[in-house]
């Protein structure tokens, strides 16, 4: 149940800008249509009110805007979701901005629509999506009301969700969760479980869809490089746009690596991804391959923990007994 | 503050002392015990065999009494205590040895709804005393000090071993039974022998390697000065008693307790 | 090839290449020491000397195969022998993690390797090599992960 | 006994016990601190030894799995977290649990009662040396 | 546009045999940039050398590539020879067509078409190669030995007679440590003080040493060659500079209830005392816990009988700073406490000891004056149990004893039974053992000694429980080789106790940026090869604090890590290796990872001011490479994620040449 409604953040938000603890909010704004919510920062209490939104399209992460915002004087106030929280503390561990300069308010979530979910559910006429307590209701131009279960229409990211506790916050509105087992390692599991003819075969349809729009790159929490490397010529990886069917598992492979031990799991890159390639099956992969490998760790979930891949065991498993076990 | 009680067998017959005034002396320190319903005995002794899991069943059903009723479980008696403690840890980490014990506690007619992983917290009376009531609280209670009285502490194997299990005190240099006695006014001995085994597991078996054990005990307890041995355990205490040869005498802590806080009658 | 044809040999057979990484202090060590004791192994083999293994970068394996690379090893100083007390534990996470992902992607597993090779290992190195460049001989020509506009 | 029953029963003991006899680095300390040792005709170090050797015939017809008074000092002091006892007892078991092959019977109790026995002495008895 | 020239060595037969270098050669000419190639008999050889010498004068070459032996055999050569002619040493990639071609290759065309790929990967990458020039950095002579023991005293003695000036800081009032507590020395027997207190006495005296005595070390800054580093002196409420050491005051106190830390607690001093009669510096120093002057102004009686006015009640910790090359650590250990080992009765019974304290029950000095007598009852003990292990080899007892071997106690036990019969004959000595462990010199006659001449009872099997009783200690241990379990009414018990690393050392190692096993042990830059060194340049490591160690060999490990410390201070400057690591300040997102994965601690952050294309100025937190502590390993280079960290000599671009070189 949602306890936080958009009046709830809306007033804390207005009382924090005029009392002057806070320059700025980081929150979601109206877009062309109702389910394009999008990230916004808003500076005073009467462009909140006008454009504002809080609904079940309000699902982007706005930790990576924090380098940003934090830059500049004053002090933001942002809204972190349990899975933007996580996110928050690995920048914050990797000395990415200033915490005194946010003011960090934490709200409960129980799974966030995507347009792309709610288009797939409707693809007809859709105007607009909300919730109706455990229901989703879609209204549609052509052909009514559409009621449907909302749990079970959620994207995957939420289905699968990892967590419902916000990690990191100086206040919490509504009650914090727990940190919940959603089987997200089931789908990676199932690949695993292919055979390397088939799982190229799965990969090679996925990956060349591909159009190297970056935006799963640029919406990533955890590429935040002041110069990422496909964008810099020395590092010999520079390439913008694909031309061959290697480009694009080049560019998926390093990008996974990079993140590798940082990736929070936030799910905004499949999210984002206009050719709905599951990204997050790649990052997972990595994730799962670390929990088996080198005891449980979530990225974020502890502000200042050392991330796997900079760090070792002297009796870690050799690669080849991970590769075992990776191929059942 | 309400625990979940379970005095175990030998309290409802022949240790009756150690049970009633374990209950007394709790109402006078303000904790409630809720007898642990249609509980059953124990098994008198954990098995370390891992495939070993029909014995330690009604340890499970008195662990999962209590998560259920959501209160933690107290035993005064060192061998349940044991049982119950090494049984609920075998809950939480083996988990082979779980899933059978659930798999056949949860079908029906067993009278188990939920499988149990080991959530309950267990204590020993003890422990009772010294970590939720407090010594000092206790020595604040007592009426009648045994001033004077020079007392060794008798632990025996159940209440300190294994140590990573049972937790309660330092194995070999344990303070507990020590600083109860303390509490109630007494003179603690301390002995080697404290924590040596006095053979009650022995008493039918081997009578002869029960007494050479147990007179040890006494023996070394006596030479170092001890007037009187406490001690939590009706096994050993039996044994002491009986197989000994030696005149010292063997109370349960919870009489000396009871005295104390003067509601013996 | 712009070499002496006459020392070239026609061979019609699949020749696999393959690039080996190997660490200075040891593996590069057991290698001059497979040498020392003329310890033959294919030629497809061809050793990239780094400073450690630590050094080497995903980037230069994808790189390599890439560039039509069959195969890929990566050899560095047994765990807890490394000149730099602990540049092959990392080396060890991050190839884990790498090779785990190129299979997960339908890479066939045999095409990348660590292995850790001491300077006294010649004979380890050797018969190691020997080894990889069957299995990937095998295997037949890279074709998951290269980049046909660097092939000439 | 055959050799591949005797290995059977070898990993059935360790597999109830849990215990790695590898781990022992033939110390003595479990035989120094046993308080039944003299009762004994193999002593604890020589259980944790026989069975990492799988000579288990000796141990499976001797006495001395029920001398054992499980009262875990061995377990306790061992510097190598050995735990001999765990040992002895799933031998124990091992003996005690084909048919008929208690070591002690309901029968054999009456005559070892006084009336101060507490209960617990019978149903351990009983737990310790019968299926 | 390099020019490039590149030189193909036959090394006699051993590579011509097989490649056919003319041809080599001639595939080289071919590759870009290449302005000169040739083949030669020798390019080693002095002829050969005047060959590249000669070429890149004519050509005007910038890099050469030698396709030769490997690079570990003649890389150093050929940079030379770059030097002499003229271009940098770094300039230079060296094609190894001999140990990994030639030497493994049977027929000429198979070893030909290798060796022209090598080549042209070595072509590609010195494309790449920049001048690199070793930074270098002065070196402050200066040594600072961390710890007075044996094997502090022996490395500051080494260093100041190589004419290094040394500070040894030491926590306690005089220096010494363990060895001044020791009675006699196995396997010689000869008396510990008889052969330490002369080199107390030679540091105290040199004049190359100071020694700061009752201080630590609170901060240390810097690098190799260039510590900063600050000591807090603790007041000793005496002056030292005018202290006779003449020890009136230590008889005069009143407070006579201080237990005698140096005597382990056996017997008390005065609250004014000097620690022992050999203390160096030999100073009175004032325990300010019983002091009742400093307690509660009621006193004075010290003040007034030193003539020399040496008393300052007013006293306060001082803070030393200086500046030194070379830190080494010396910081010893200590005897595990053996009171959660209960079993062995040590926290009930007096007569249950430490081998520590039976060195000072049985010293002359010490609080018997060398008679051994039981500390319950003073009487002289007639059968004497000793326990091995205790505390050592134990992987069980989390927390409380120690998985490793302490190395010591078999040898040290052996001698302390071997006195026992020599000066008590009708004294009976049980030693229970494991294993008895004495690889050394004279280590196991020494041993078999104390079993065949003295008649020690030496019994293959652990004691399980020690019970006091009736004035006895009735220990019950078992006789593994006899099958049996013993039953001894000893009167004295002494326990072997694991030893560990002082307490102080892991706040030290964090401080100087050293590392550390799960023990606490300082790690050693190599096991094998470099065994006194840290892996953090500039840092040595000297006696125990690196593991378990008897005299001699922390005497020698004391030695050789002067050896390392002289021959640092003995540089002026220090030339680095160029080979290290460089992060590109515009690309550094300030993560940490490289600092993470750095073995070194040659990473630091910094906030640099960064002008934006848009005139405005922002601060950002990027990753600094300090040259001199960097090794080169390039771990950092990978852990970075946005590529901004490199490593100069082995750069992504350099390595990824040769990778297409080689799959073209």
């Amino acid at each position: 149940m949602q306890t936080v409604t958009r009046e709830t953040l809306l007033d804390k938000a207005s009382a924090l800008l005029a009392s002057g603890e806070v320059s700025r909010v980081l929150g979601w704004k109206k877009g062309e249509f109702a389910y394009d919510v999008t990230p916004a920062v808003f500076e005073s209490a009467e462009e909140m009110e006008k454009d504002f939104v809080y609904d079940i399209f309000s699902g982007a992460n706005f930790s990576k805007y924090l380098i940003k915002e934090t830059a500049k004087e004053g002090k933001v106030l942002v809204f972190l979701k349990p899975c933007d929280s996580y996110s928050f503390n690995q920048l914050l561990t990797e000395h990415r901005f200033d915490r005194e300069k946010v003011y960090a308010i934490g709200i409960p979530c129980d799974g966030m629509m995507d347009a792309s979910t709610v288009k797939a559910l409707a693809p007809e006429g859709l105007v607009s999506a909300e919730r109706d307590g455990d229901n989703l209701v879609i209204h549609t131009l052509y052909d009514g009301d559409k009621i449907l279960p909302y749990a079970d229409n959620l994207p995957d990211r939420c289905r699968h969700c990892k967590s419902k506790k916000v990690v990191a916050y100086d206040e919490m509105l509504g009650e914090n969760g727990d940190v919940v087992d959603s089987h997200r390692f089931d789908e990676v599991a199932e690949l695993e479980a292919m055979s390397e003819d088939a799982r190229f075969a799965f990969w090679q349809n996925e990956l060349s869809r591909c159009i190297r729009c970056n935006a799963c790159r640029d919406v990533c929490p955890a590429c935040t490089c002041e110069k990422c490397v496909f964008d810099n010529p020395k590092s010999g990886v520079e390439n913008k746009a694909i031309s061959d069917s290697y480009e694009e598992k080049m560019f998926h492979i390093i990008r996974a690596f990079h993140v590798a031990g940082r990736c929070t799991d936030c799910g905004e890159c499949s999210r984002v991804c206009p050719q709905n390639i599951p990204l997050h099956l790649l990052n997972r992969k990595f994730i799962y391959d670390i929990d088996r490998n080198y005891g449980d760790y979530m990225a974020g979930a502890e502000e200042g923990s050392r991330a796997p891949l900079v760090n070792y065991k002297t009796e870690d498993p050799e690669a080849a007994d991970v590769l075992e076990r990776g191929d059942k | 503050m309400k625990f979940s009680y379970f005095p175990g067998c030998t309290l409802k017959t022949k240790a009756k002392q150690l049970d009633v005034y374990a209950r007394k002396c709790a109402e006078v320190l303000g904790i409630t015990l809720e007898e642990i319903p249609a509980w059953q005995c124990c098994g008198g002794v954990f098995n370390a065999s891992r495939d070993e899991i029909a014995s330690k069943l009604s340890a499970v059903r008195a662990l999962s009494a209590a998560r259920d009723a959501g209160q933690p479980l107290v035993s005064v008696c060192s061998a349940c205590h044991n049982v119950i403690k090494q049984t609920n840890a075998a809950m939480q980490d083996d988990g082979e040895f779980a899933s059978h014990v659930n798999h056949y506690l949860t079908q029906p007619g067993q009278g188990q709804a939920e499988p149990y992983y080991g959530e309950t917290e267990v204590y020993h009376y003890l422990e009772l005393l010294r970590d939720v009531v407090g010594f000092d609280k206790v020595k604040a209670a007592v009426k009648h000090p045994l001033t004077g009285k020079k007392i060794g502490a008798y632990y025996g194997c159940l209440l300190l071993r294994p140590s990573g299990v049972m937790a309660m005190d330092d194995p070999e240099n344990p303070q507990i039974l020590e600083d109860f006695i303390r509490a109630i006014g007494g003179e603690p001995v301390i002995y080697a022998m404290r924590n040596e085994c006095c053979g009650g597991y022995m008493t039918l078996e081997d009578k002869a390697l029960a007494a050479k054990k147990s007179t040890a005990v006494l023996d070394n307890a006596s030479v170092n000065g001890a007037d009187l041995l406490v001690t939590a355990c009706p096994l050993c205490k039996y044994n002491l008693d009986k197989n000994g040869k030696n005149d010292l005498p063997v109370v349960y802590f919870t009489e000396l307790l009871a005295e104390a806080l003067g509601i013996k009658e | 090839m712009q070499v002496n044809e006459s020392n070239i040999v026609a061979n019609e057979e699949f020749r696999p290449k393959i690039v080996a990484f190997c660490c200075n202090w040891c593996s590069y060590a057991g290698a001059d020491l497979a040498g020392n004791n003329r310890l033959a192994y294919p030629a497809d083999i061809k050793i990239i000397r780094v400073p450690c293994s630590c050094r080497v970068n995903p980037m230069f394996i994808l790189r390599a195969f890439q560039r039509g690379a069959d195969g890929v090893i990566l050899c560095g100083c047994h765990p807890g022998d490394c000149h730099y007390t602990s540049g092959n534990y990392y080396t060890r996470r991050r190839m884990a993690m790498l090779f785990s992902m190129l299979n997960y992607l339908g890479i066939e597993k045999e095409r990348t390797r660590v292995e850790w090779v001491s300077a006294a290992e010649g004979a380890k190195f050797a018969a190691t090599m020997q080894d990889f460049a069957e299995k990937v001989k095998a295997l037949g020509p890279n074709k998951r992960l290269e980049d046909l506009r660097c092939k000439q | 006994m055959e050799k591949n029953k005797t290995a059977a029963l070898r990993e059935q003991i360790l597999r109830a016990s849990g215990v790695n006899p590898k781990k022992c680095m033939r110390c003595g300390k479990c035989s120094g601190t046993c308080p039944a040792y003299d009762e004994m005709e193999y002593h604890p170090h020589q259980f944790v030894y026989m069975v990492e050797t799988g000579n288990i015939e000796p141990l499976l017809h001797s006495e001395s799995v029920y001398k054992c008074l499980s009262c875990f000092a061995c377990v306790e002091r061992c510097p190598r977290g050995v735990e001999p006892a765990k040992l002895i007892e799933a031998l124990c078991a091992a003996v005690t649990r084909p048919q008929g092959a208690n070591h002690m019977t309901p029968d054999d109790i009456p005559a070892l009662l006084d009336e101060d026995l507490p209960q617990q002495a019978i149903v351990s008895a009983l737990r310790k040396y019968m299926k | 546009m390099q020019r490039i020239g590149v030189f193909v060595c036959w090394c006699g037969s051993n590579i011509a045999a097989t490649v056919d270098v003319h041809a080599v050669a001639e595939a080289a000419k071919l590759e870009p940039g290449v302005v000169f190639s040739t083949d030669y008999q020798y390019m080693c050889s002095q002829a050969g050398q005047n060959m590249i010498i000669d070429a890149v004068k004519e050509h005007k070459l910038t890099g050469l590539v030698i396709c030769s032996c490997s690079p570990r055999m003649h890389e150093a050569t050929f940079r030379k020879t770059a030097a002499n002619a003229g271009i940098n040493p770094y300039m230079v990639e060296i094609a190894n067509i001999r140990e990994q071609c030639s030497w493994v290759h049977k027929d000429m065309p198979t070893g030909t078409e290798k060796a022209i790929i090598l080549a042209k990967a070595a072509i590609a990458k010195v494309h790449l190669n920049t001048p690199l020039t070793p930074g270098e950095s002065k070196v402050t002579k200066r040594a600072l030995v961390i710890g007075g023991g044996i094997a502090g005293i022996q490395t500051a003695l080494d260093i100041a007679d190589a004419g290094y000036p040394v500070d040894i800081v030491e926590k306690e009032p005089t220096i010494g440590g363990k060895m001044a507590q020791l009675d006699k020395t196995f396997p010689t027997l000869d008396c510990a003080a008889c052969i330490l207190t002369p080199k107390m006495v030679d540091a105290a005296q040199n004049e190359n040493i100071r020694i700061i005595s009752y201080a630590k070390v609170e901060e240390v800054g810097g690098f190799v060659g260039n510590f900063h580093v600050k000591i807090r002196k603790k007041a000793r409420f005496v002056n030292e500079d005018v202290c006779t050491g003449c020890g009136l005051c230590t008889e005069k106190c009143p407070q006579k209830k201080v237990p005698n830390a140096f005597n382990l607690n056996m017997d008390n001093h005065r609250a004014i005392y000097i620690p022992f009669a050999q203390a160096v510096p030999k100073v009175a120093v004032i325990d300010p816990d019983y002091c009742n002057m400093l307690k509660n102004g009621k006193c004075g009686v010290c003040a007034k009988v030193c003539t020399a006015g040496a008393i300052d009640y007013k006293q306060e910790d001082q803070i030393i700073e200086e500046d030194y090359g070379a830190i080494v650590a010396a910081t010893g250990y200590n005897p595990i406490s053996v009171e959660k080992f209960d079993e062995f009765a040590y926290s009930q019974s007096k007569d249950v000891i430490t081998s520590l304290e039976f060195e000072r029950l049985t010293n002359a000095a010490g609080p018997t004056a060398g008679k051994l007598l039981r500390p319950s009852d003073g009487e002289h003990p007639h059968t004497i149990v000793f326990v091995q292990c205790v505390g050592s080899r134990c992987a069980s007892c989390a927390g409380k004893g120690k998985e490793y071997c302490s190395k010591i106690c078999c040898m040290y036990t052996a001698k302390h039974a071997m006195l026992v019969r020599d000066k008590y004959p009708d004294t009976e000595v049980y030693v229970f053992y494991i294993d008895v462990r004495t690889p050394g010199k004279n280590f196991d006659e020494f041993y078999r000694r104390a079993v065949e001449e003295y008649g020690v009872h030496y019994i293959k099997g652990m004691v399980g429980k020690v019970t006091p009783e009736n004035g006895k200690l009735k220990v019950q241990a078992s006789d593994l080789l006899a099958d049996r379990q013993l039953h001894i009414d000893a009167d004295l018990v002494v326990l072997a106790a694991a030893i560990e690393p002082d307490k102080s050392a892991r706040p030290l190692a964090t401080m100087l940026t050293a590392s550390m096993d799960t023990n606490d042990f300082f790690t050693e830059a190599h096991p094998k090869l470099r065994p006194v060194e840290s892996p953090t340049a500039g840092i040595f490591l000297s006696g125990a604090c690196q593991g378990p160690k008897d005299i001699p060999e922390t005497v020698s490990q004391a030695s050789a890590a002067a050896a390392k410390v002289i021959g640092l201070l003995s540089k002026n400057t220090l030339k680095g290796n160029p080979c290290v690591a460089q992060s590109d300040e515009l690309m550094c997102n300030g993560c940490s990872s490289c600092a993470n994965v750095c073995p070194y601690g040659a990473i630091t952050y910094v906030n640099k001011e960064f002008r934006m294309p848009d005139r405005t100025t922002k601060v950002r937190r990027v990753a600094s490479v300090n040259p001199a502590v960097c090794q080169g390993c390039g771990a950092c280079t990978v852990a970075c994620p946005s590529g901004a960290m490199d490593l100069n000599g082995f750069k992504n671009n350099q390595i990824m040449a040769e990778v297409d070189a080689i799959c073209k």
